[in-house]
């Protein structure tokens, strides 16, 4: 009962701010409710028993990414919005149709697989519920089995910010 | 209300991707479609985040996290890349990156 | 930081950080200051044409509004001036009691200039400490004159008043007390390192580039130049008596700093002196009764706390008012090196220039 | 019901009234302090020695004009000073200022949760608070909150990182994440981690200073040069809700260090059992005394040093504490493999 | 014995420091000091060596280490089968190998200490550069005298012409030491192609480069008395390398002018060490040579020649580092002499005790230099005797040493010369004793020109002005002389913070003994010039000759079988006019007879001591006269037989001519045939090109032009928009979707 007030408060406040992301003509207003997005993800991954990521999620998305992408607004600071330019391709709105229409697609697939016989993913839902989400969990895997893509990921996030600080200097 | 199955979460995922699919075909300016990727990122880790409940396996989550250290690296180069940009054309309108072509 | 934009950011005349009404219209990169334009006249009162319009010693109360902060000093050039245009004898004992009005006037100032510049550059109880000091002095003034900021105590051919009875002992309590206080606010600074970083190599004015931009007084010796009108041509009873003139090396803002704080020890110093060998006889020498310069002109400067203050008087000997009446403001001829000092330098130490170079708008802008 | 629901709400209620009295009450701690330290005598009219001002400042706020400027973004101006305001305030969810105690009959724990990954919620929470002032910065419309808002994320993004650098090391020792474990593991090794993790600890209280910006680190509020910096174009509430977000960092700050490296709600030396006449102090009494000894340096300091510059603040952030930090991460990582 | 490797790797370690670090960073001290103590390593680590050398059986004394691979084994045609190439990084202590260690870290180390303060004045940077060059000389040298093979020796061989390179032109600012410097390049360049020739046929006969390996095989085939063979060939090969090495005639022109270096460099490396690594190459190969009976007669000639042309020259020069140059010349020339004979340990034997005076003899003259405040002209000098004892004492002994007045040590090295070139051949006995005549008569001239006799060089001011002083001492002058003037007075850095001090060593002060750190190298080695020679008294002076027997091992094959090969070569060669004949007369010359030769040589000397005591003390004026009498003579003298300017005329006017010629032939003739050619290819491409322009152009264009036209409907999908492509990436996505719903 709980849980699914939560669940479908939660969800209405996602899609409602991601609405308003895209939809948003101010840019800043934009982060800022991409901020709220991103929160209220974070709500959600813990509902699913993943406090880990939830913090992962606003420590790294909300407190960093998204700073920098509210950094850089401020510093480009338009007065004039490119989406007021007028789309001359008219293809926004075949890609809001199609969105639309693979979002029914999809939401079709997914009840109908609801409405069938319980297979073995649904099986194993059925198993009482344990905890997998704890921390010592996420550290032992990432630090034994994914050891290398976690090394990866370190070195991609190495060069990117090798690479974010050449791009943004002014003179090399 | 029936219980919150991982279907619902499913929906919610999918549903979040295409706003984001949305946000990248219809707005204009390239730091809002940006934003709109992250929300598709977004989405996709909810989805790994359920399925990893669904399957009392963490390495659904290992995965998002690495979803989300790419995504760093995705919104540095690419604010990077915009900075530039912006430098040299005084606009962030995704239309007036064409050069690409031919 | 960023090079998108170029931001123009009007700095003033509110602002709490340009000491009165100065408006610097930065030009910035980032927060570096990429040019400037200096906007001075918020405190234009015309005192030069107001003084040609006042007979001889009316004039004297109008000096004490120029740099209200040393008032005693600018009333100590415009007598002198008259006196020299006039060839009155001053008194000696006269001369001995200007020059410890003078001196407590530089102490003054400097408490002042102290107080604001290191509040500027966010070191908020010395401002206090200094204030503290400021306020003796003040009453040193109010004892003697009456009056705490706007003295108008000086005549033409000498003083006013005699120094009230008990007088000169509170100066010496008050040199006394002054030194370990100085020993204060060098502990709080002279070695705090983020106030050497703050003020080491920033606004360095070499002296050369001083001289040419014609710098007065602390800015100007901090620039290794060892000027100083009371060693150069003394004036008032200054030849009597034995002081240093510090002077600094790189010419930036921490050897201006220094250069003041050294100040204050050499006016207690010269205070001392004063007092040891403070004459008897009278403090008003020889004047007619009604004051007119015979016809003809004069330039005359002192050390002022803040550099040469120089008075040029012009009499044409018939009417009781100046013929021309004109003041070379030590402050506003070291205004004049701001935009160049704070031009490569971030917005932090535009303050800190500004209260380095100890300006106050009544004098720059007259 | 009455342990999941009842008490929970009551501590929240009587933690949130507790730290806004504090917060407000910290505000005239900082002006007595600073007034002493400046030979003065700071308020003393409202109330006897000035002990009703807090009120009366309050008062003054709340009825004063709010004003928005008229060219503002205002949603966003009105948005700021809570999004600076509530992440100090959750903060406090995790932070634990005592042990379980006993209180009419009911086992009571002295914190509202204690979650497995409290010290990485309380680090992701606070960086939350950093959008308040960029918004602010932003929402003014005015240059000087501006670029108040531009030196702000910068300087708060680079000392996050300083800081969480010294967590981790500080999580290496500790083997937990927990907050309340922090504490526990504190008085199983038998001592504070101040004494195992000085770099770490120094680290984190400069970390610390710049994170709530504190002199000599308040370069987003620098009103000398900025005149104010973010808050430029508040007033009435707004502004005091940016004022009470300061001062409610504080005391999250000083409380997670007196957490991490004091000890918590232990008596100092908790295992010399000597000293076990200190233990008739209840544990929350020495966790409010250490944490006021945070504070009282944090005014102290403010009182005392010169404001760093911009380019000087980054580069001690990105040359010296960075280094520093990861420099004790890896040496901490070694030891502990050694040991 | 084991550690042998680390003897020439701690000299290399401290050039190596010095080079990279000194000459930015290090103070004179500290590099001074790090040389001097890598030096003192390895003296100390050959030492041990050695003396762990003496404590195997004498048939067992030889000890190999190798460090690693250098050139990995790789198939290569010899005269007989297919050999394999490979070359290790070997070093072999033996016999030979330690006695030249022992001459080169001993000397080496103390011409290192003299340095430290010859070169005071040098700038730090400088100064280093000095020592690390000095280290890494000392470095290849040691590399070459230990080294296994052909390869690794001529790894030290080239590294130690490199290094004389470089220090010759130490003062590289000097047109005069760099041109020096080069020209001891390039002349040495000419002995390396011998040698290199040398190695090459030394592999294709022998299929290996290893020194034993070559002996054993080369003991193995018979003595090629009668002709010239293969072996005649490598070993004439080889000898060209030594007179480069070893300034022998031709080849002998670079020594002198390599005196422009700096002083302590002419004591080490063209006195003490570089320039007998020809000597030791030949005693190396001596089982090469003795199969090479006519290659020994042309080195003993050789080396007579050069000993007495050398001494001619020697006569009459002024310059006291010139005259010490062709001493060495001279000497060297000795040394072959005894190689050619086969007495190739008296060579070696003479070559160490010829390092010690001779090292002695120009560390002297670098003092007395020194002290003169860089004067070099002995006409300048004179009564030097009471200014600079201690100088005076130890040169004296070593020109008693050389000009071998018994009992110090070159009596001994070069009566056994003598003897030995008497028992082979009288007419090189005679050339020889005559050299020695030479000898002894230049030395003392040097000495009595140096020392004796009054004061005739540039005055001095007795007393300093103390304001010049002050400003010399401010300024740093340097002193203005010619050549030397770089190595100003030593206290210079003592006292320089004292004015006095500093005034008296910028005025100079007039001639003065050296300080300490330069008169105890001089001590040390006038001991070792005195006892060197004790190593080898002859069995006629009812000595030992220990030197002898300790280095025999080294100058025979080794397996049994060659050695009884070579033993039977021997016999039968036993009317061979080299070694045999050497083996023959000595059983032919009586010890009275011998006895008797050794009293000839010490009347020889003395002749020449009292001869040069006649012209240069007690009738000064004599020398004049003759050189005026004998005028034609003297210049010859004077201007070295006038080699410099044949070479001059000969080979360098006709290389260049010989360029210019090749170039105007370049010109005409094959830029003739390049442009004739150039131009037919032009006609014909052309040709070609019309071909490609219409047909195959018209082709690609053809082509071009159909995926032109047909990728204008195309293109229109490249929109260069992001978005256009997302959109499309949509619409698979979507397709997939679609086909999954509907097919599923």
């Amino acid at each position: 009962m709980f849980e699914s007030i939560l669940f479908y408060t939660l969800a209405a406040f996602i899609l409602g701010f991601g609405v308003l992301v895209v939809t948003a003509r101010n840019t800043v207003h934009c982060v800022v409710f991409l901020v709220a997005n991103f929160l209220c993800v974070a709500m959600i991954y813990v509902m699913l028993g993943a406090e880990f990521l939830a913090i992962i999620q606003v420590l790294v998305y909300a407190g960093g990414i998204v700073v920098l992408y509210l950094f850089v607004v401020m510093l480009v600071n338009l007065k004039r919005g490119p989406d007021a330019a007028p789309d001359r391709r008219r293809q926004s709105r075949v890609g809001f149709v199609l969105a639309a229409v693979m979002l029914a697609e999809i939401s079709a697939i997914l009840v109908y697989s609801a409405a069938r016989p319980a297979s073995a993913v649904a099986a194993a839902a059925a198993t009482p519920l344990q905890t997998v989400g704890n921390t010592e969990v996420v550290g032992m895997l990432l630090y034994t089995d994914y050891l290398i893509p976690f090394e990866v990921a370190s070195m991609l996030l190495l060069v990117a910010m090798i690479g974010a600080i050449l791009l943004a200097k002014k003179e090399i | 209300m029936t219980p919150i199955t991982p279907y619902h979460y499913l929906v919610l995922s999918a549903a979040l991707f295409m706003l984001g699919v949305i946000g990248v075909m219809t707005r204009r300016n390239i730091i809002i479609i940006f934003m709109s990727i992250e929300l598709m990122l977004n989405a996709v880790n909810i989805n790994l985040a359920a399925f990893s409940q669904q399957l009392h396996n963490a390495v659904g989550q290992v995965f998002a996290i690495f979803v989300v250290a790419v995504a760093a690296a995705e919104a540095a180069i690419g604010l990077g890349i915009i900075l530039a940009f912006y430098r040299n054309k005084e606009t962030l309108n995704i239309d007036e990156m064409n050069i690409l072509r031919w | 930081m960023f090079d998108t934009n170029e931001l123009v950011i009007n700095m003033g005349p509110q602002h709490p950080s340009t000491h009165g009404v100065l408006r610097v219209i930065l030009r910035l990169d980032g927060e570096r200051v990429i040019g400037s334009d200096v906007v001075i006249g918020y405190l234009h009162r015309g005192v030069e044409k107001l003084c040609e319009h006042r007979d001889w010693a009316q004039i004297v109360l109008i000096t004490d509004r120029m740099d209200y902060v040393a008032a005693a000093s600018n009333n100590l050039g415009y007598v002198e001036t008259v006196e020299k245009l006039m060839s009155i004898e001053v008194p000696r004992r006269a001369r001995y009691i200007r020059t410890i009005l003078a001196e407590l006037q530089r102490i003054a100032s400097h408490c002042l200039w102290l107080g604001t510049h290191a509040m500027d550059i966010g070191a908020m109880t010395v401002f206090l400490y200094a204030f503290r000091e400021r306020e003796l002095v003040l009453d040193l003034f109010e004892e003697y004159c009456g009056a705490r900021l706007t003295y108008n105590a000086m005549r033409v051919g000498g003083l006013p008043l005699d120094i009230p009875p008990g007088w000169d002992r509170k100066v010496r309590d008050f040199c006394d007390i002054l030194g370990p206080k100085v020993d204060e606010y060098e502990q709080l600074l002279t070695h705090n390192r983020i106030w050497l970083e703050r003020t080491r190599g920033v606004g360095v004015i070499p002296g050369e580039d001083a001289v040419a931009i014609g710098l007065s007084g602390p800015p100007l010796r901090g620039s290794g130049i060892p000027r100083d009108v009371r060693k150069d041509e003394p004036y008032a009873a200054y030849a009597e008596f034995d002081f240093d003139i510090p002077i600094g090396a790189a010419g930036d803002t921490y050897d201006r700093y220094l250069v003041r704080i050294e100040e204050f020890r050499q006016s207690v110093r010269i205070i001392r002196q004063a007092l040891d060998g403070l004459p008897e006889g009278p403090i008003l020498g020889k004047v007619p009764r009604l004051i007119k310069p015979p016809a003809g002109e004069t330039y005359h400067a002192i050390e002022a706390p803040k550099g040469e203050l120089g008075y040029f008087i012009a009499s044409d000997g018939k009417s009781n008012t100046p013929y021309r009446f004109r003041v070379r403001p030590p402050s506003f001829c070291n205004l004049q090196a701001l935009s160049r000092l704070i031009k490569g330098h971030l917005v932090a130490d535009v303050v800190a220039l500004i209260g380095s170079l100890d300006i106050v708008l009544g004098e720059v802008d007259r | 019901m009455v342990d999941i629901y009842v008490v929970p709400i009551l501590k929240i209620v009587v933690l949130l009234s507790a730290v806004l009295l504090a917060v407000t009450y910290l505000t005239l701690l900082e002006r007595k302090v600073i007034a002493w330290v400046q030979v003065r005598l700071g308020p003393m009219r409202v109330g006897p020695q000035g002990v009703l001002q807090p009120i009366a400042d309050a008062v003054k706020l709340l009825l004063k004009e709010d004003i928005t400027p008229s060219r503002a973004d205002k949603w966003v101006f009105t948005l700021a000073p809570i999004v600076s305001m509530v992440p100090a305030l959750i903060a406090f969810a995790v932070i634990p200022f005592g042990a379980t105690v006993s209180m009419f009959g009911h086992p009571v724990s002295l914190y509202i949760a204690d979650v497995n990954v409290g010290l990485l919620y309380i680090v992701s929470v606070t960086s939350i608070g950093v959008y308040g002032i960029i918004l602010a910065g932003y929402s003014s419309n005015s240059k000087f909150p501006l670029l108040a808002g531009l030196r702000a994320s910068a300087q708060l993004i680079s000392y996050e990182i300083a800081v969480t650098m010294m967590l981790v090391s500080l999580v290496v020792v500790a083997g937990t994440l927990s907050m309340v474990g922090i504490v526990n593991a504190q008085l199983s090794q038998g001592v504070w981690y101040v004494f195992l993790q000085p770099v770490a600890f120094v680290i984190l209280f400069i970390g610390g200073l710049a994170e709530t910006n504190r002199a000599p680190f308040d370069l987003p509020e620098a009103e000398q040069e900025l005149t104010g910096g973010f808050h430029t174009e508040y007033s009435g509430m707004r502004f005091a809700l940016f004022f009470l977000a300061e001062y409610a960092n504080m005391i999250v700050v000083s409380a997670v260090a007196t957490t991490l490296f004091l000890g918590g709600w232990l008596r100092p030396f908790p295992n010399v059992h000597v000293l076990s006449f200190l233990g008739f102090v209840p544990g929350w009494i020495w966790f409010l005394l250490k944490t006021f000894v945070f504070i009282y340096v944090f005014i102290w300091i403010r009182a005392t040093l010169p404001r760093y510059r911009y380019d000087q603040l980054m580069r001690l952030g990105w040359k010296v504490l960075i280094p520093l930090g990861i420099a004790n991460l890896v040496v901490t990582a070694i030891l502990k493999v050694l040991l | 014995m084991r550690f042998i490797w680390l003897i020439p790797l701690l000299p290399a370690a401290g050039a190596l420091v010095n080079g990279l670090f000194g000459i930015r960073w290090f103070s004179r001290t500290v590099s001074g000091l790090l040389a001097c103590a890598t030096m003192a390593g390895a003296l100390g680590l050959s030492l041990w060596a050695f003396s762990e050398l003496l404590g195997l059986p004498a048939d067992a004394r030889v000890h190999d280490v190798v460090l690693g691979h250098w050139i990995p084994p790789m198939a290569l045609q010899t005269a007989h089968d297919i050999g394999m190439f490979q070359v290790p990084w070997q070093f072999r202590l033996d016999p030979l190998s330690g006695v030249m260690i022992l001459v080169v870290t001993g000397v080496g180390f103390l011409i290192h200490v003299y340095s430290t303060a010859y070169m005071k004045d040098e700038a730090p940077g400088g100064y280093a550069r000095f020592f690390s060059y000095l280290n890494l000389f000392c470095f290849f040298m040691l590399v070459l005298v230990l080294g296994a093979n052909f390869l690794v020796m001529f790894v030290g061989w080239e590294g130690v012409g490199l290094c004389s390179y470089l220090l010759i032109g130490f003062w590289y600012e000097k047109k005069s030491a760099s041109d020096a410097g080069k020209k001891a390049f390039i002349t040495n360049r000419i002995g390396d192609w011998g040698f290199i020739l040398g190695m090459f046929l030394v592999f294709f006969t022998f299929g290996t480069l290893d020194f034993r390996a070559v002996a054993d095989a080369a003991g193995a085939m018979p003595i090629e008395s009668a002709g010239f063979g293969v072996l005649s060939i490598i070993c004439l090969t080889l000898f060209i390398g030594a007179t480069g090495k070893s300034a022998q005639i031709p080849l002998h022109v670079w020594l002198p002018d390599a005196m422009e270096g700096p002083t302590p460099v002419s004591a080490l490396i063209h006195a003490a060490t570089m320039v007998t690594a020809g000597v030791y190459m030949v005693a190396r190969n001596a089982v090469l040579f003795q199969h090479a009976p006519h290659v020994m007669q042309i080195v003993a000639i050789v080396g007579a020649l050069t000993a007495l042309m050398a001494a001619t020259i020697g006569l009459v020069q002024n310059d006291i580092k010139r005259v010490l140059a062709y001493s060495t010349v001279s000497q060297l020339g000795y040394m072959f002499l005894a190689t050619g004979v086969g007495a190739f340990a008296a060579g070696i034997f003479h070559l160490m005790t010829h390092a010690f005076f001779k090292a002695l003899l120009f560390l002297g003259s670098g003092s007395v230099i020194h002290a003169m405040a860089g004067e070099q002209d002995m006409q300048k000098m004179g009564g030097l005797r009471k200014y600079m004892p201690v100088t005076f004492v130890t040169m004296m002994i070593g020109t008693l040493a050389i000009a071998g007045i018994p009992p110090l040590a070159g009596f001994f090295s070069k009566d056994e010369i003598l003897y030995q070139s008497f028992l082979n051949n009288r007419f090189l006995w005679l050339i020889g004793a005559v050299t020695a005549l030479l000898t002894a008569f230049y030395m003392f001239r040097l000495i009595l020109l140096t020392f004796y006799g009054t004061y005739r060089g540039a005055p001095w001011a007795r007393v300093a002005a103390p304001a010049a002083a002050m400003e010399a001492a401010a300024h740093g002058v340097r002193h203005p002389l010619d050549g030397q003037a770089q190595k100003d007075d030593h206290e210079v850095s003592h006292g320089a913070a004292d004015v006095r001090a500093a005034g008296h060593a910028h005025a100079w002060h007039g001639p003065h003994e050296s300080p300490r750190a330069m008169t105890v190298p001089l001590m040390a080695l006038a001991v070792g010039a005195i006892v060197a020679g004790f190593l080898g008294i002859p069995q006629a002076l009812k000595g030992a000759n220990t030197i002898e027997h300790f280095l025999a091992p080294s100058f025979e094959s080794h397996t049994a079988a060659a050695r009884e090969a070579g033993a039977g070569a021997a016999a039968g060669a036993e009317h061979g006019p080299g070694a045999a004949a050497a083996e023959e007369g000595a059983h032919h010359l009586s010890t009275a007879g011998e006895l008797g030769l050794m009293v000839l040589s010490v009347l020889i000397a003395v002749a020449g001591v009292l001869a040069a005591r006649r012209f240069y003390f007690t009738h000064p004026e004599l020398p004049d006269r003759l050189a005026a009498r004998w005028r034609g003579a003297h210049a010859l003298l004077f201007n070295k037989y006038y080699v410099d300017e044949l070479y001059d005329a000969t080979a360098i006017k006709g290389t260049v001519a010989g360029g210019r010629g090749l170039w105007t032939f370049d010109r005409v003739v094959i830029d003739g045939a390049v442009d004739g050619s150039g131009w037919l290819t032009r006609v014909s491409a052309w040709g070609s090109h019309m071909f490609d322009k219409h047909v195959v152009d018209g082709l690609v264009n053809l082509v071009g032009w159909i995926a032109e036209e047909g990728s204008f409907f195309v293109r229109r999908l490249q929109t260069g928009l992001v978005q256009n492509y997302a959109l499309l990436m949509v619409v698979g996505v979507f397709a997939f979707l679609t086909l999954y719903l509907v097919a599923r």
